[in-house]
């Protein structure tokens, strides 16, 4: 077990965690591999002109060691696929550099990801990378989560047309609400088009969410659903100002995400019958919504609500 | 997959949420139903509680910015805004007629016999930070003009406070400056019986902004009006014969008046306010609860994305305190809108009613 | 340029501001410099709720008051960067006598326009240095700094801008928990010079010095201002650690 | 040119290697690309002069003067910066003209006899000065300009025939305005103070870089060199945004040295033509 006493536990920006390797105190066998998570970074020193590499914090905050690979060398091979596919970016790029000590047969890795995170050690340790449920906790910590691959975002439809919805992203789910955006920073709710902000336009089908600036996305019709993807009609799945759960597909291009609806639980969550103007709607089954005084029936490509 | 499944069963059987914060990032019309419904507004205050209002009068308008006449901070919660007052002077389009100089001579006749004398107002720029550059947008655009028009029709100014009615002399050698109002008649003779008179500016920055400005602004303005001191003007002695219209370089081809009024930076008279008619303003929204068959509510001093979004009847009202010696209220301005649900008779007049509260309060707190 | 702003209220076009002569030089300067080390600014951070990250200084001798707003990261228009762009405004927020944005004035030592932009374009180039963009693609990070306060005689005082400009903003980012690699900070030893360190001293990010004075070596310099520095880093630190 | 990622790191490498140091035009860590300067060749301006550098980058500038009461126009020297592709309130531009007008301004206050006769460069009369217009106008625009600019100012200056004065110097007491010789002209006492461009990669360090040097350079550092000494402003700048590891004490060594070194050569140069 990592030893974590012998690094610091509460850091500021530049601090010095680690090196790259430690051997551990009392097992010589024993090397721990230290990569860098989410606020911490490698940098190099130069001392008396030989660099050494070593992590370093980026955030203010604690200090928590996260074990990659629980078993030894054997089992590593498994143990790291599974962990991939949840989280990409990173690991990828170590795999390199992990490979040289690996060869080492009689000594033991153990392998750390070092994250400095705002929680202290015991309250931060949920599973990020819950699909479908819900946490209460939501969590603040906002520069970090921007939108990247696999993540669920909430997002309200801004435009559409044959092809594809136009979206705005809201929300990272269960992450942060970005402070930034929103009336607050961007005026009054309502404005003209011509000067200011403008952000406003008066088209139905370009409602936008007099939100500020917020990450665009975008969800094409072939990704609206799983099946029969090709007779898709956006028109029947998303109007302009419902609000979407959707998957990130990828950072897409320079202006928009890429976002699908296609899983059960993704889809409408809340949507205004006529066109925003009537009341709000309930689905009550995969594609149709209804309101519940007037009895308006609707077409939407909704989420699961249960 | 084998995560993805056992998440299904976990959750079948609950209802998609949304933690408080992302709903009402993502639907704040229904967040703040659902707050209402409960007898809470989001802020959590109760529906006719006043944020708190903290205020710092002059702290910015010392000796190091001579410029700045008066200023005020105010902080509505955790909004605040930052007011500073400056100055320019104007040289008034007299024409130089007999009938000014009988005026001078006797002032106390102008005021008594015109009864009416003209308001003056300020020139307000407002700038919300909101971490953008670039023109104003249409919020700071309409409050600027809602607050150069609501101190001009409170009449809180008039014109007479801000005409300057003597000017000093600067002596060559001493440095020294005279206001002597005999001496200076007499030199208001040479100076041609030309006038001038300070016009004021106002830069107004918003901070934290997460309500609606206009009354945090106008409040502000009004404070700072109170602290402003106008600096007196001066004039060189050698300067006096001096009539040489200096043409400025350059594309405007104004021709600059030829008296290089100087103000002094130690000599400054207080701006003269009509204090009857100093008010404070106050807002009110009103909003029908769903699922309820009461009249719609009323709630005060708007905050929040959820309540300014969706709160769209509204009412702004600016009124003065009750005075000793006069027991009544005096309403400078009621602006109401009601673009969402409809406004009943009996919440207006209890808006009216909670406005004079709040001023009273708000006066008591600041004349301490 | 000539074109008249319509969108402000700007008042007659014909009035001049109120402008004083110039201020005599006071002769307190001399012992404003001796009591430049004991005064510790005033931080503070997250004094604004709408921006991601922000904080508040007063320094503590010279009555420079700055808050500082950080903005982002938020979607960039155009095409694709892997990593964020970061933009650094500073603004003189004092009224100026004309009442337009400072943009203006004449003939004040230091208060045009080109030269705000030039300090927030070294600013800009300190903190691109430590702040770690590529964790933020397809994003803009946004900074703003206003000077709300301070002592019109030392506006001619750049460095010693500089260096709360750099502590304020640093606060802000702390405050917005974005990512930097170090803690950089500015070291001043005199009216027109001024150095950014980073990694306690072991590397520099950023030099100044507009203005001759008497003879110095640079290492001379150098080696003054990472004294400054340190001091300054201990301050912010104890800060960030005390909070 | 923007350069590719891998162009970047192929000219990165080759450039920050201290044994295998070599630039992509095979110049020497010390050495300056070749420019052509022209000068007075304006008929309407007291001086002018355009510069050509050997990638294409073009500067004409012009100036011109006007007497002027000196206790009432508080700046004798006004700077007006134009670079084609850049607008004038980008931070390209503005960060430029502020370096150039705060150089010059300091420069040309710069006093050589002290005491009772002092004055600036500029003043005529106890009450009236010369005012310097310069007028930059970059027409292409390929490398960092300032260095350039400072030279085609300095060559402009150089050539610049200012009206002489005949009337008496000493104007306070008696009202009088400047009366100038029919023709006879004489030139500025004032060398211009000559801007350098020192780029850092790595330990490497080296003079005026390239275009394709300041998008892999890790910190750019501008010296100035006046009165046969360095002088300031010395400030660093960044051109790119990729590359911004910090500098050591060494690194403002070398470049001073280099700027000694290289200053007095370019000084002839500029002085022969």
């Amino acid at each position: 077990m990592l030893d974590s006493s012998r690094y610091p536990e509460k850091v500021l920006p530049g601090d010095l965690i680690s090196p790259l390797y430690d051997i551990d105190n009392n097992n010589e066998k024993i090397v721990y591999s230290f990569h860098p998570g989410p606020g911490t970074t490698i940098t190099k020193y130069k001392i008396n002109s030989q660099e050494h590499k070593v992590l370093i914090a980026t955030l203010k905050g604690f200090v928590h060691f996260e074990e990659l690979v629980k078993t030894n060398i054997d089992s590593e091979g498994k143990e790291s696929e599974k962990k991939e596919e949840n989280d990409t970016e990173n690991k990828n790029k170590l795999a390199d550099e992990l490979e040289a000590p690996e060869v080492n047969s009689d000594r033991i890795i153990k392998k750390y990801t070092v994250i400095v995170s705002k929680e202290k050690k015991n309250e931060m340790m949920q599973d990020p990378n819950l699909q479908e449920g819900q946490q209460d906790e939501v969590n603040n910590d906002f520069a970090n989560n921007l939108p990247k691959e696999g993540d669920i975002v909430l997002c309200k439809v801004t435009r559409i047309s044959a092809q594809k919805a136009n979206v705005e992203i809201l929300v990272v789910e269960n992450n942060n609400c970005l402070k930034d955006s929103g009336v607050g920073t961007n005026g009054a709710g309502v404005s003209s088009v011509t000067g200011g902000s403008g952000a406003v336009t008066f088209f139905i089908s370009q409602a936008s969410s007099d939100l500020g600036e917020t990450f665009k996305g975008v969800i094409r019709s072939q990704d609206v659903r799983a099946t029969e993807r090709d007779s898709v009609k956006i028109t029947e799945c998303f109007k302009p100002g419902d609000i979407v759960r959707c998957k990130v597909l990828s950072l897409g291009d320079g202006n928009n995400y890429y976002l699908t609806t296609a899983k059960n639980y993704l889809g409408v969550v809340f949507a205004k019958s006529l066109g925003g103007a009537g009341e709000l709607m309930y689905a009550i089954d995969w594609k149709t919504m209804i309101a519940p005084t007037s009895q308006v029936l609707e077409q939407r490509k909704c989420a699961k609500p249960f | 997959m084998n995560t993805q499944e056992k998440q299904n069963t976990i959750t079948t059987n609950q209802p998609i949420s949304f933690p408080p914060e992302v709903l009402a990032r993502i639907a704040p019309d229904i967040s703040l139903q659902r707050h209402l419904q409960l007898g809470l507004r989001p802020c959590l205050r109760k529906f006719e509680e006043f944020r708190e209002y903290r205020t710092t009068d002059g702290e910015l308008s010392n000796k190091n910015n001579p410029c700045v006449l008066g200023s005020n901070i105010s902080r509505l919660g955790e909004m605040f805004v930052i007011t500073t007052i400056t100055g320019g002077i104007i040289e008034e389009n007299m024409p130089v007629t007999e009938i000014d100089t009988v005026k001078d001579e006797i002032p106390d006749f102008e005021e008594n016999t015109k009864g009416e004398v003209g308001f003056a107002s300020v020139y307000p720029i407002v700038q919300v930070e909101r971490g953008r550059v670039g023109a104003p947008t249409d919020e700071e655009m309409i409050v600027s003009q809602k607050l150069c028009e609501s101190i001009l029709n409170s009449q809180l100014i008039t014109n007479n406070s801000l005409s300057i009615n003597s000017i000093g002399i600067r002596n060559a050698e001493t440095q020294e400056i005279v206001y002597d109002s005999q001496k200076e008649q007499n030199e208001r003779k040479l100076l041609n019986n030309r006038k001038w008179s300070y016009v004021l500016y106002s830069k107004q920055q918003v901070f934290s902004r997460n309500s609606p400005i206009f009354e945090l602004c106008l409040n502000s303005l009004v404070l700072a009006l109170k602290t402003v001191k106008l600096p007196r003007a001066y004039i060189d002695e050698r300067a006096i014969d001096l009539k040489i219209p200096i043409r400025t370089r350059g594309r405007s081809a104004n021709i600059r008046e030829s008296y290089d009024l100087n103000f002094d930076i130690n000599e400054r008279v207080p701006l003269t306010l009509n204090i009857a008619n100093i008010g404070f303003a106050s807002n009110f929204g009103v909003i029908k609860v769903e699922n309820s068959n009461e009249d719609p509510i009323l709630l005060a001093d708007l905050e929040s994305e959820a309540e300014e979004s969706s709160i769209l009847s509204r009412i702004s009202i600016i009124s003065t305190p009750t005075n000793k010696g006069s027991a009544t209220t005096n309403f400078k301005s009621i602006y109401m809108a009601a673009s969402g649900d409809n406004v009943p008779m009996h919440l207006l007049k209890r808006a009216l009613e909670i406005s004079c509260e709040r001023t009273n309060d708000l006066y008591k707190k600041l004349s301490k | 340029m000539n074109v008249q702003d319509r969108r402000r209220l700007l008042g007659p076009p014909n009035a001049r501001p109120v402008a004083f002569s110039k201020v005599l030089e006071e002769p307190t300067e001399i012992s404003n410099v001796s009591s430049n080390d004991k005064a510790l600014p005033y931080m503070k951070m997250g004094l604004l709720t709408n921006c991601n990250g922000s904080s508040y200084i007063e320094s503590g001798d010279d009555n420079l008051m700055l808050i500082t707003s950080v903005y982002g990261p938020k979607p960039i228009r155009g095409s694709f960067t892997s990593k964020a762009v970061l933009t650094v405004h500073l603004e003189n927020s004092i009224a100026t006598a004309n009442n337009s944005d400072g943009s203006t004035d004449d003939g004040k030592n230091f208060n045009t326009s080109d030269d705000y932009k030039d300090l927030s374009f070294f600013l800009k180039n300190i903190f691109d240095s430590v702040v770690q963009l590529d964790k933020y693609p397809k994003s803009g990070i946004d900074i703003f700094v206003k000077v709300v306060n301070t002592d019109s005689a030392n506006t001619s005082n750049i460095p010693k801008l500089l260096q709360m400009c750099c502590n304020g903003i640093l606060l802000g980012l702390v405050d917005a928990n974005m990512e930097i690699s170090d803690l950089v900070g500015i070291g001043i030893i005199s009216h027109e010079c001024c150095v950014s360190f980073i990694k306690n001293g072991l590397e520099m990010c950023g030099f100044w010095k507009m203005k001759d004075e008497d003879e110095q070596d640079i290492e001379e310099i150098v080696g003054k201002c990472k004294e400054n520095y340190l001091e300054n880093k201990y301050l912010i630190s104890s800060y960030l650690n005390g909070d | 040119m923007v350069l590719s990622v891998t162009e970047k790191s192929y000219l990165r490498d080759s450039l920050k290697n201290k044994d295998h140091f070599l630039r992509p035009d095979g110049r020497n860590y010390d050495q300056f690309r070749p420019v052509e300067i022209y000068t007075d060749f304006l008929p309407s301006s007291n001086g002018s002069s355009r510069i050509l550098a050997s990638d294409g980058t073009e500067i004409v500038i012009s100036i011109k003067t006007e007497v002027v009461d000196h206790s009432l126009t508080k700046d004798l020297v006004s700077i007006d910066l134009d670079i084609t592709g850049y607008r004038d309130d980008s931070a390209y531009v503005t960060s430029i003209r502020s370096i150039l007008s705060k150089t010059m301004k300091s420069k040309l206050n710069f006093t050589k006899e002290k005491g009772p006769k002092e004055k600036s460069v500029l003043q005529l009369t106890k009450k009236y000065s010369f005012k310097l217009y310069i007028d930059i106008l970059v027409l292409s625009n390929y490398s960092y300009p300032l260095s350039l600019i400072s030279f085609a100012i300095y060559s402009a200056l150089e050539t610049t025939k200012l009206p002489m004065l005949i009337s008496s110097e000493d104007d306070l007491e008696i009202e009088e305005l400047p009366i100038f010789h029919d023709y006879d002209m004489i030139t500025l006492d004032f060398q211009s103070p000559l801007i350098f461009l020192v780029a850092f990669i790595e330990d490497n360090v080296f003079i005026d870089p390239s275009d394709a040097e300041t998008q892999v350079a890790n910190k750019c550092l501008i010296l100035t060199w006046f009165e046969n000494k360095i002088s300031s402003p010395i400030r660093t700048v960044s051109l790119n945004d990729d590359y911004t590891d910090g500098f050591t004490l060494l690194h403002l060594k070398e470049s001073i040295e280099v700027v000694r070194k290289c200053a007095p050569e370019v000084l002839r140069a500029l002085k022969y033509q």
